[in-house]
């Protein structure tokens, strides 16, 4: 195994149509220590080590390993090189088992036959040396996204990867299994592993990394010692500006808009993953469900939008029975859904975004004559949006695929509000957006709660759940493990429970299984 | 899907600024044509034909005359509407290879209509055809179209299994109920029906050519399916369902009955195709009524970019190259396999030659998506 | 249609050509030197001139002529194979008569409508088609059939004889046309010698499909027919099983089919259209453009029983198969197709 | 009585097995394609390419040998065709497969009539009696009295499921057909992967035709294969892209099709078009009922791009 001492990026330039992803971009990385990588959504992060990894080709610049030039055609070549990569978008195969991931693409010690019994016991040693558990026979459709991240790093420590890149792997953890990858990350520095790390979350790049660079809008921003640097001087490298942080009111308790009875529902893949979910949600209150992802939020959600069939319980839109209605009726009922899949089930790519902003109400009498489009209408209204939520495109005729993901999730949130929704369910409503739109979008949240909508808000980062929410409920596989007023929990409390372990002696958690509405 | 990136994506795109986007889906079609052309010119030399002479003879059968004119059209007039029906189902990203069978379904009824009702006068029986072939040709749409929607049966499988049924059913109607008395007593038992009473034969345009007043039938079902598509708000729901089912689900838009919908509609108008040969050119059912047209009009749907109005031009060029490939088969006294052979290139490199129609697709994305003004500067130069 | 005019027989009457030939026509000029010297023939057929079935035989016939005439220079040919789709082979009879030709032959019933159209246009043009019997009364139309059921009976009387497991077995396409007539014809002469024989019938439904065809023979041969026969394109399969079988025999039809399995085919019906062309080609030399229609028939010789040289027929088997060619030509036995 | 309806069966049987070799190679070669991604519509113009190169080699040289090879080598040729323009190219893979279709069905032709002319025929490969087997009663006539392509086919099950589920190249395969995104990370040539599997789809399509044109029939003719290539395709969805799920489907289809053939020599009154309906609506049913659209490769009929959408 060839072991990289250094790995140097010199001047990287790499254009996307319509963007300038990384603009003269220098980066470095030594053996047996953790380099972070920090920078907004779209801040060119990804681009940049995916150029290192050999998806693709820089425009201008060059990489060096050791001093030496290298051209990475693919990712064969920088796997041969000792680079591997753990992907922000996992890259595994679902329908096959995690030794088969991992053996994909090696040669096997039996020429033509498959040898996953051996590649199996070397994954056992591996996950012992550095205390990553799974079990090698496993599918990983099976897996829980913790596990899967698991078989990532064992697929690159496998590969005899010297630099190891992980694309913001915490973006999916929880904070206890934060604790045991940097463990493991600890580890693998100290065997003399070349670590790359990036996130967008200060508190974890302080606690991990040896150096730090920043990228603002695929520019540097600056390389520094973490040790010499403080949360506020990397805010300032990332955003470029000072971050305000929003202080909400207080709400005004309204009557009961959703309520949701010992709600089950089966998952995709056969298992049952709602198991009597009770919830309620008021008018003028933000309700935020933590969780890590899998554990039943998404199932939820659907389950409310009518797109996934309830087996068992009840669900009410102001004391009407919904539970069997269409996501139609739902609509009518007052409610709107902003889809935790932005790109996939939000909106469409290749339409207009003038033909976006209609998805529910094309149908709508406003809008047509009989079953003809009145497109003067539609344009009005579309106009109308646009401005009013400062959405940037080109034209309303522009594909919606050529906005950013930020201006996409703008372009959703307007649509599902112009609709003045008695109930609204956010699903991670600012993932992948840069630090402006985020704020944008929270503020419109709290203006609607404020105005009386009923809002549920599904998120995987407790930061946006403990600034928004005025009640937070934690779901685990499939139930609502504790319920917690704004302020009276730390992030650890959170995180135990998200984890599903109940910890001991805090009784707002503890005692809290009941649904909120029996607390006040 | 993939395909379709050589015609405007939206509808409003075609009035106004997708125009290298058309002018593109138009000439990346013919340079393949051309390709393909090419190397069949290289066959035609190794048959010892001399290929200049034999493509002169292909344009001069095809547009070089009025009847070669007149006949390129009465086999665009199939091809148009079976194309029609193939750009509906592909904008639901729906793959309707059943178009020879719902030819013939159609072309069946409407034969079986026209005899049972032979003594009504024209202004009854000439829209009665069409409208049963219109219904049978949807039904043998609509089948793989719920089985599709409803149990997830790939559409291609039995849309195929689907033309082999139908061509059996064919079979048995001509030399059964509906066989030609005529040809029965005079001892020679034709697979063909009876020849249909005159007032539903549609008015030839034409002396002397086959051209009949079918053309104007397709040419308005055109239109009416570009303003379906994108006027209609069951188009929109087709195409959305097409782009992005996920999106269009949880848009509350019941993606299987509009893919199912949009199988049914394509299965409508080859039926019409069928209908329309039936009492526009032959005024019998016979064997071979659909000489091909349910795969030739897939080509020709994909000429027009999958779009209704392309396709109008697209069937045009297309059928004169059907008929241009006979009249060089005679010409040149080539077997009429190696036009089969050509045409076969001519779709390969067809659909091939859109990769470039994307990379080009591409590049414009980078046009727009630099320059990013607010919709507020966008309105003022509009 | 110039050809008529000057054509040798200078003694000859003023014929209606005349009439014809001098009303506008429009045939274009294509040298008249020429086309005095050269007889020009233009052939559309259904299927491939190698189908070994009905476009093969009206095809060599053709070439037979040539061969008679004296090669290309005096007889040209052109052709149009696999015209399944009746507009287009009206398109090519129509663009064959405006090129001058002498005589089109339009080789498919499913284009008598076409003919009937384009004659009109083209009085000065000679055209000819079938199977069928009706010119509709147009001067320049010749029709032709063939009357297959008489072979086919023929064959049958002789398979009743051959067959010792008195099962016979037959293979067809689609139940239509000079396949049905034949095997129509086929089971009557089978019936009338001895009506304890058992012929089944199996219809493919396709006339391409030789896979299908060679496990119908099987089929019938597994079930103990050994003697088979069958029509269209696709019965070299059937033969192929019998040959595979070995101790099946085989009589064919439309073509002679010896070629295929030289020991195993006892006889064949074959079509020799050049008794029809020979008449034809010789009145439209003398400007008679058409009126008349022509049977195949064993009286005239246009059907004929081809013995295979290569299989001992006995004698009595074969004394039937000419005692019934003799009762169908005398009319003492008819046929009804 | 009894014993006649025992023969029938067995006939039946064994034709089912005859009739069930040509699907058997073409399915499980489009097997390999769909498992890459790839969905070749052109196995029937390939089958009847390879069906000609087998018949036509064989007459040449009198060697079935010879025939066989030049089939594969036509497959192989047809199969790089279909290869750059759906993989490389990235075209949509179900036209590019109907426009090989009609390539091959007119190329086939052409070489027959120009190369050929008339319909002749060549020996091709006799039963072989596998000795004691082929003696035990029934069984030694229904399995063991076939020719060798028909041996060979039946071998190509296990094989083909060993090399999918049992070799490193198959579980590239199955990765590619998946998620070729994350093959292509772990270093896997994800188009070099489908060209592989295109081609020798299209080389097991060419021995599809080999067994029909110097096994089955022993001739060639134009669209000799009558569509058989398509029910191959429609095979494979029905075996759930397993290789005993096709040998189950080739086997149902073939078996209806030999009785349906044979309905009509027991006389048995129904019109011949409907008995030649039967093995279609059968297919029709069946995928119906086996849709089983979950074993699907989550990657069929998709062209692959790095880093694209
Ligand atoms: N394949 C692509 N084609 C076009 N543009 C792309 C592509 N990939 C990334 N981009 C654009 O390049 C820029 C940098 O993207 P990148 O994914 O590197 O940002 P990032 O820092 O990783 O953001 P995030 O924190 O959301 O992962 C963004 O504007 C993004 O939209
Ligand atoms: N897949 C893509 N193809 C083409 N262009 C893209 C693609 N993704 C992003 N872009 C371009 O990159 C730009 C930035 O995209 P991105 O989604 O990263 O926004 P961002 O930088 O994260 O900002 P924000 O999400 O806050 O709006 C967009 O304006 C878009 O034009
Ligand atoms: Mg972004
Ligand atoms: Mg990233």
């Amino acid at each position: 195994m060839n072991a990289i001492k250094r790995i140097e990026m010199r001047d990287i330039v790499k254009r996307f149509p319509g963007v300038l992803a990384n603009d003269h971009v220098d980066f470095d990385v030594n053996a047996g220590e953790v380099h972070a990588l920090l920078g907004e959504n779209g801040a060119g992060k990804s681009t940049l080590v995916r150029q290192l990894y050999g998806l693709y080709r820089p425009d201008e610049g060059e990489i060096l390993i050791d001093g030496r030039p290298v051209v990475f055609h693919s990712p064969a070549d920088a796997i041969r090189a000792g680079i591997g990569m753990i992907h922000q978008h996992f890259m595994l195969v679902p329908t096959l088992t995690v030794a088969e991931n991992v053996a994909l693409g090696l040669p096997s010690s039996r020429g033509v036959r498959l040898d996953l019994d051996v590649v199996a016991s070397r994954i056992t040693e591996l996950s012992h040396t550095y205390g990553l558990k799974v079990d090698p026979a496993a599918y990983v459709w099976q897996l829980a996204v913790g596990e899967q991240q698991r078989v990532e790093i064992i697929k690159a420590l496998y590969r005899g990867a010297s630099l190891i890149i992980l694309d913001e792997p915490t973006a999916v953890l929880t904070p206890q299994e934060v604790d045991d990858l940097f463990v493991t990350l600890r580890r693998m520095a100290g065997e003399g592993h070349a670590l790359t790390f990036i996130s967008h979350k200060l508190h974890e790049v302080m606690a991990i990394s040896d150096r730090v660079t920043a990228l603002r809008d695929g520019r540097m921003a600056g390389t520094r010692p973490t040790a010499g640097v403080t949360k506020e001087e990397l805010a300032q490298m990332m955003v470029g500006r000072e971050v305000k942080s929003l202080a909400p009111q207080p709400m005004q308790r309204r009557d009961v808009r959703l309520r949701i009875h010992a709600l089950h529902a089966m998952g995709d893949r056969g298992t049952e993953a709602l198991r009597g979910v009770s919830l309620d949600v008021c008018g003028g209150q933000i309700v935020g469900l933590a969780g890590v992802s899998g554990n039943g939020q998404r199932e939820l959600a659907q389950c409310l939008a009518g797109l996934r069939t309830v087996t068992d319980g009840r669900i009410e839109i102001e004391t009407r029975d919904m539970t069997g209605s269409s996501l139609n009726e739902r609509i009518d009922a007052g409610l709107a859904y902003v889809p935790e899949e932005r790109m996939r089930d939000g909106a469409i790519r290749e339409f207009s975004v003038q033909e976006n902003v209609f998805l529910h109400e094309h149908a709508d009498p406003r809008f047509t004559h009989g079953i003809f489009l009145d497109f003067g209408a539609m344009k009005a209204h579309a106009r109308d949006l646009v401005t009013r939520f400062s959405i940037k495109t080109p034209s309303l005729d522009t594909p919606l695929k050529n906005l950013s993901g930020g201006n996409i999730q703008k372009l959703i949130l307007a649509r599902e509000l112009s609709r003045k929704p008695r109930v609204l369910i956010a699903a991670q409503p600012t993932r992948g957006v840069d630090i402006g739109a985020t704020e944008y979008i929270h503020e419109r949240l709290l203006e609607q709660r404020d105005a009386g909508t009923a809002i549920l808000l599904i998120s995987e980062d407790l930061d946006e759940i403990q600034e928004l929410s005025d009640l937070i409920v934690v779901m685990y596989e499939g139930q609502i493990v504790g319920t917690v007023a704004r302020g009276s929990a730390s992030p650890e409390t959170l995180g135990l429970l998200m984890a599903g372990v109940a910890p001991a002696g805090d009784r707002g958690a503890a005692e809290s299984v009941r649904p909120p509405a029996a607390i006040a | 899907m993939a395909i379709g990136i050589g015609g405007p994506s939206t509808g409003r795109a075609t009035r106004g600024h997708d125009v290298v986007g058309m002018l593109l889906g138009a000439s990346l079609p013919l340079l393949a044509v051309a390709a393909a052309l090419l190397i069949g010119a290289v066959m035609l030399m190794l048959l010892n034909a001399d290929p200049v002479r034999a493509y002169g003879a292909l344009l001069e059968g095809a547009f070089g005359s009025t009847s070669g004119i007149t006949q390129s059209l009465v086999k665009a007039t199939p091809l148009l509407l079976v194309g029609l029906g193939i750009c509906i189902a592909f904008r639901a990203s729906v793959i309707n290879i059943g178009a020879e069978g719902q030819i013939i379904l159609g072309a069946v009824a409407a034969t079986w209509f026209a005899l049972e009702f032979r003594t009504m006068p024209g202004w009854f029986l000439i829209p009665g055809t069409i409208v049963m072939g219109f219904t049978a040709g949807a039904f043998w749409g609509f089948v793989p179209g719920i089985l599709k929607a409803r149990l997830g049966v790939n559409e291609i499988l039995t849309t195929v299994m689907m033309n082999a049924i139908a061509l059996q059913f064919m079979n048995f109607m001509i030399r059964g109920p509906l066989i030609d008395p005529a040809g029965v007593t005079a001892g020679q038992y034709l697979a063909q029906s009876e020849k249909l009473p005159e007032q539903v034969w549609l008015m030839r345009l034409v002396p002397q050519t086959l051209l009949h007043a079918g053309i104007f039938v397709a040419l308005a079902l055109a239109v009416v399916t570009y303003v379906f598509l994108w006027r209609t708000t069951i188009g929109y729901r087709i195409r959305a369902v097409g782009l992005n089912p996920d999106a269009s689900r949880y848009a509350g838009i019941r993606v299987p009955v509009y893919q199912a919908l949009s199988l049914t509609l394509a299965g409508g108008l080859a039926g019409v195709a069928g209908a329309v040969e039936v009492i526009g050119v032959q005024h019998r059912l016979l064997d071979g009524i659909t000489s091909g047209y349910g795969f030739s009009g897939i080509v020709t749907a994909l000429f027009g970019g999958l779009h209704p109005l392309g396709t109008i031009p697209a069937s045009f060029v297309f059928g004169g190259l059907l008929v241009g490939a006979d009249k060089m088969q005679r010409a040149v006294q080539v077997p009429s396999a190696l036009i089969q052979a050509i045409l076969g290139l001519i779709v390969l490199f067809v659909v091939g030659s859109q990769y470039w129609a994307r990379r080009r697709a591409a590049r414009r994305i980078d046009a727009l998506a630099t320059a990013a003004p607010t919709v507020g500067a966008d309105e003022v130069a509009a | 249609s110039n050809s008529a005019t000057q054509a040798p027989a200078t003694s000859q009457p003023a014929s209606p050509s005349e009439a014809a030939s001098t009303a506008p026509s429009t045939a274009p000029a294509e040298s008249p030197s020429q086309a005095a010297k050269k007889f020009r023939v233009a052939l559309i057929m259904p299927s491939a001139t190698t189908d070994l079935a009905f476009s093969q035989s009206m095809y060599q016939a053709l070439v037979a002529e040539q061969q008679k005439a004296g090669g290309e220079g005096n007889f040209e040919i052109k052709f149009t194979e696999n015209m399944f789709n009746v507009p287009d082979a009206q398109a090519a009879i129509r663009d064959y008569a405006s090129q001058g030709f002498d005589l089109v032959i339009a080789h498919g019933s499913q284009y008598g409508a076409g003919v009937e159209e384009i004659a009109k246009d083209f009085p000065a043009v000679s055209f000819a088609w079938g199977t069928d019997v009706n010119t509709f009364g147009l001067p320049n139309v010749y029709a032709y059939t063939a009357a297959a059921q008489e072979g086919g009976y023929v064959n049958g009387v002789m398979a009743a004889l051959v067959t010792k497991s008195k099962k016979i077995g037959v293979t067809g396409p689609v139940e239509v046309g000079d396949a049905k007539t034949y095997i129509d014809g086929f089971t009557q002469g089978v019936a009338a010698t001895d009506s304890s024989i058992k012929v089944s019938k199996t219809w493919t439904g396709s006339f391409s499909d030789v896979a299908a065809m060679t496990e119908a023979a099987k089929a019938h041969i597994t079930a103990g027919a050994d003697v088979l026969t069958g029509s269209s394109q696709s019965v070299v399969g059937s033969i192929g099983a019998a040959k595979d079988a070995g101790n099946v025999v085989w009589f064919g039809t439309q073509s002679d089919q010896v070629s295929l399995a030289p020991t195993l085919v006892v006889a064949s019906q074959v079509y020799d259209w050049t008794v029809v062309l020979d008449d034809m080609i010789a009145k439209i030399q003398s400007g008679t453009l058409g009126g008349d229609t022509y049977t195949l028939q064993l009286k005239n010789g246009g059907l004929k029983i081809a013995y295979n040289s290569g299989y001992n027929l006995s004698a009595d088997a074969k004394a039937a198969g000419d005692k019934a060619i003799a009762d169908i030509t005398s009319g003492a036995v008819t046929v009804s197709p | 009585m009894n014993e006649s309806v025992l023969a029938t069966v067995v006939a039946i049987l064994a034709a089912a097995i005859r009739l069930a070799t040509p699907y058997l190679y073409a399915s499980i070669g489009e097997m390999f394609a769909q498992r890459s991604g790839v969905l070749n519509l052109g196995v029937d113009g390939i089958m009847l390419v390879g069906a000609f190169a087998a018949f036509y080699g064989t007459l040449m040289t009198g060697s079935l040998w010879v025939g066989v090879v030049v089939a594969v080598l036509a497959g192989l040729a047809m199969g790089m065709l279909m290869s750059v323009i759906s993989v490389t190219l990235k075209a949509e893979q179900g036209i590019s497969g109907i426009g090989l279709s009609l390539f091959g069905l007119g190329l086939s032709s052409l070489l027959f009539k120009t190369l050929v002319g008339t319909v002749k025929t060549v020996d091709g490969f006799r039963p072989i009696r596998v000795p004691v087997l082929s003696d035990v009663p029934y069984l030694g006539d229904i399995f063991f009295s076939q020719s060798l392509p028909v041996y060979v086919a039946f071998l190509l099950v296990p094989v083909s499921w060993y090399v999918l589920e049992r070799t490193p190249w198959g579980l590239r395969v199955r990765a590619v057909g998946q998620n070729p995104a994350a093959a292509d990370t772990l270093g896997v040539n994800v188009d070099l992967t489908r060209y592989l599997c295109v081609c020798l789809g299209a080389m097991l399509a060419g021995l599809a035709g080999a067994s029909l044109s110097i096994a089955l029939v022993n001739l060639f003719q134009e669209n000799l294969t009558a569509g058989a290539g398509y029910i191959a395709v429609a095979l494979v969805y029905f075996g759930g892209w397993r290789p005993v799920g096709i040998l189950l489907g080739a086997l149902l289809f073939s078996t209806v099709t030999a009785i349906q053939l044979r309905m009509q020599v027991l006389g048995i009154q129904i019109p011949s078009d409907f008995a030649v309906m039967l093995p279609y609506v059968l297919t029709i049913v069946a995928l119906t009922f086996s849709a089983n659209r979950a074993r699907q490769p989550a990657a069929l009929n998709q062209p692959f791009e790095r880093g694209g959408a």
